[in-house]
């Protein structure tokens, strides 16, 4: 992961981490912040805890996205500080709803100028939001006008995975969000995954394969590396840490002491799950549910 | 007679305005625990959809976000946020959306975008994450929020969702579909009148008129008909207590 | 399926039976024939046998289509015959390209007035089909033109899945086509299906739930109701009746005397696979080929 | 030196055309034996994708349509089209494509829509398919067609997929992606030059200028160093008999 941080990001990227609640790729994002990268703007639908920790960091200069919140448990307190204080740094946003988001990002996968959408007339969000435009409609049924959100393309999108072969064709089931359109519209794609696998495993199953390895430029093999988030089937939600987040986020300086633990403080991924109590894994390992197989037929 | 919470209260008046057979976008919190107590008593057939992308999810516990793995297992479909919102929400499949919010208007838009100006923020809130879309495309969109003066002004910071915007023919001119249809606080269940405006239909147990007047932010009309909210029953606060959030989570 | 489309189809309608050489809805369309069903608009990117025999039975007289003919074999010769000769009767063509088309089927899936995408600049298209117009392009970046076409949303969609629960939740693998999109944007969707499981088989594994019973109208189970086409896993292509049906449509006649062996002859599509030798289907049969399973946790 | 077919001398060409490493889209047929003939030989990454949406297709045999099952069993992934077109296709994921055509001109403009007035038809041809994207969002097309004069008018009746258009300045004025690479007919191989014309490259042994300017209906450029096409090896031929399409579908 060091290696594919290092060579994948610059300083001032726009850089896309991602998943919705579930599949986070904290380990990247840690990384992130162990290797001091400035000016980035992070784009994500649910920006979270690793955002939050991002911009505390100082690593951020602006977030692009449709709800920053602790999901499930309250707001992201280090985002709201550099929004509404300036602390540590003063961070621009560019705002939209959910579904306007990952149209942006859908519309950057498919090298589209512009994706509608039946979203926004009635709000706000064009005054505040230059990049939403109301096009007319040109046909005779339908609304007479229509709002539209242009591409939005990362210069990396780091996403994790369950699975992939080495080649980063890679497998995820469960709660997708909008992975598959940020990796599509990446220039650089990072992919990090529960377990490599053979590539008959993948080839086993190609109507699983969400993301192509033609499409991902590093794959690495990071298991828990979406800890203290989840991947469903190997592992669940550490909801103790959403919930000690709220708390530790308190203050600039409390938050600033959990990154001197736990990211500082810590050489990489391998060296944060040896600090995480054993115990605390086993209780977060789900009973085994194996999906009813197809047959893909031999032909 | 039992007593129950405001709470309490509130999920069984929402669960009240679901139908059996309604597919519904559902939030955490209350609006999850409404629903569920609506599929376990008058409609069983209310299908949950969560703007996570899981379809009919048919949770063994209580998500504690609406990305949980629990709305995930056992749904009977699991699509990506492209396909949830374009497919479903704004193709007209979903019958009824809830929202909440910081500050809802007479027409029921709402602002869960910023307390104060946009760009100097007192308080910077979430934001819509899938409530504007909520709010634009499903019939039927149930508000639930306290009930506070600062949470209903005369006019909001910020129209994150649209309600009626500016009455019931202003939407409609504007191509939305549906709209809001109830706003169930811990003082009121309130509705929209012809105009879009709305109105106290039934007041809580033991909330007087002048008590709600002083927690809206303008004056606010009352139903002909004012009667007193039907407070939950034996076997619904049973069911909020020992099965839907049997750690008192969201309920206590 | 006698029932599904008696209660499904009326004259005049837009129907759209799905897949992309794959999953093609035979047994839906004989039906169709045998019900004598008239001025059909008949809707896909692909039409092939079953199109070209609804054709000759005289049910159309409209197709909106990207490519029509036999794939991988010739040209339909009855589509043919009635866009060049009027037999049996004059037809209306409404052409696009496959991304076209399929567009128009995904913004009807999604109650869009239109769909943009980089296709139709410097061909002919849009002087033969009204409906894609050129938009200019409100923003800076990307194209100053793109063309955009609206949505198509079919009375009746029929597509064919391999497995799908009582309530219709389908779960289809292998090529897809456009047959999801068409489900979403029909009003009324016939689904058939190989073979109706326990609903607990769909939801051991929702990522594959392409269909969702919600938007399904009608569950037929129809065991090789694809039949000359092939379902993955199932049975694999006739191509010997692709062949043949190449011979056999050479003129009006000798297609009517076909359909009236197959199509009229029979009463239903149990009759139709018993006229079929057994040996052929044994031929046709894949060995098995499992895709890995994957584990959905039980949280 | 061994007898080969035109056929086989046109799979040969169109293989040489490929570099390792290249995502194509392929067609059933030519294209296809080319594309096995180029991943067995010069170039084993080559990925295949076809308009079906099947992804880095491995077919254990020869697939009769670009729907066979043999493309999808084993690939490393299966889309719907809607995506295949939009997320690999128009995204400009696809380094080639190829395509063919009842007439082209010389600016590789294809016509496989209709001989004769649109409306009114001489002979009504299957249309685009993927044909009209394919030529407009991929880097480099290859077109593969018999030589007749018949295949190259002056004009052609329809532009199904848009080859240089007026010329390659015009092309990309349109913004259009890439632009036709190579013509490979039965006679020769011909490219196009600075402005977007076709010249003659190479002529296949025994074809004469004659012949090729005779099968074309204007007046045709012939390339200044104009040479004689390289015939299949005997390793290539080998594979194609043996291999790729032992039971001579599509080279007999």
């Amino acid at each position: 992961m060091e290696c594919a941080i290092s060579a994948a990001v610059d300083d001032g990227q726009r850089l896309y981490l991602g998943g919705f609640t579930h599949l986070i790729p904290f380990a990247a994002g840690h990384e992130i912040i162990r290797q001091e990268y400035r000016d980035l703007d992070l784009v994500r639908a649910t920006p979270d805890l690793i955002y939050d920790q991002m911009i505390a960091a100082g690593c951020a200069s602006k977030v692009t996205f449709s709800w920053a919140g602790n999901p499930g448990v309250g707001s992201l307190r280090a985002f709201r500080r550099a929004v509404e204080d300036g602390i540590p740094n003063e961070i621009a946003i560019e705002e939209y709803s959910h579904f306007g988001l990952v149209s942006r990002l859908a519309a950057g996968a498919q090298d589209l100028p512009f994706l509608p959408l039946r979203t926004y007339i009635g709000s706000d969000y064009p005054d505040h939001t230059d990049a939403i435009r109301i096009l007319e409609n040109p046909y005779d049924d339908g609304p007479d006008e229509i709002p539209v959100v242009p591409p939005l393309n990362p210069d990396v999108a780091i996403v994790r995975a369950q699975r992939a072969d080495e080649e980063g064709s890679a497998q995820l089931w469960g709660i997708l969000g909008e992975i598959v359109e940020a990796a599509f519209a990446a220039d650089t794609v990072v992919l990090s995954v529960e377990e490599i696998v053979d590539k008959r495993v993948i080839r086993s199953d190609p109507n699983r394969t969400l993301i192509s390895g033609t499409a991902v430029d590093y794959v690495v093999e990071e298991p828990y590396g979406s800890h203290p988030s989840y991947a469903q089937g190997y592992y669940d939600r550490d909801n103790e840490a959403y919930l000690e987040w709220d708390r530790q986020s308190e203050t600039h300086e409390s938050t600033t002491e959990w990154l001197d633990e736990w990211v500082y403080g810590v050489d990489d991924r391998a060296e944060y799950l040896e600090k995480v109590a054993t115990d605390r894994f086993l209780d977060l390992q789900p009973q085994t549910s194996y999906a009813t197989p197809i047959d893909m037929g031999d032909y | 007679m039992t007593e129950y919470t405001d709470t309490e209260l509130m999920i069984s008046r929402a669960a009240q305005e679901l139908q059996d057979g309604d597919t519904t976008l559902v939030g955490v919190g209350i609006p999850n625990l409404a629903c569920n107590l609506a599929k376990r008593t008058h409609a069983p057939d209310l299908e949950l959809i969560y703007e996570s992308g899981t379809i009919d999810s048919n949770p063994s516990k209580l998500p504690l976000s609406i990305g949980d793995p629990v709305l995930a297992t056992g749904a009977r479909s699991i699509v990506p946020m492209i396909q949830g919102f374009g497919y479903y929400l704004q193709s007209g499949r979903i019958d009824v959306g809830f929202l909440g919010g910081a500050q809802i208007d007479r027409h029921g838009n709402i602002n869960s975008t910023v307390i104060g100006d946009y760009d100097d923020p007192n308080v910077r809130l979430p934001g819509s994450g899938g409530a504007c879309e909520i709010a634009s495309n499903t019939d039927r969109t149930i508000i639930i929020t306290p009930h506070s003066s600062r949470r209903f002004p005369d006019e909001v910071d910020f129209v994150t969702s649209p309600g009626y915007v500016g009455g019931r023919d202003n939407r409609e001119q504007l191509g939305l579909r549906g709209g809001p249809e109830a706003v169930i606080t811990d003082k009121a269940v309130m509705r929209f009148d012809d105009g879009g405006e709305l109105y106290v239909e039934s007041l809580h147990p033991g909330v007087t008129r002048d008590v709600v007047q002083n927690a809206t932010g303008w004056e606010l009309q009352f139903g002909s008909d004012l009667v007193e909210t039907v407070p939950p029953t034996e076997q619904e606060l049973d069911l909020i207590r020992n099965e839907l959030d049997p750690d008192g989570v969201y309920t206590e």
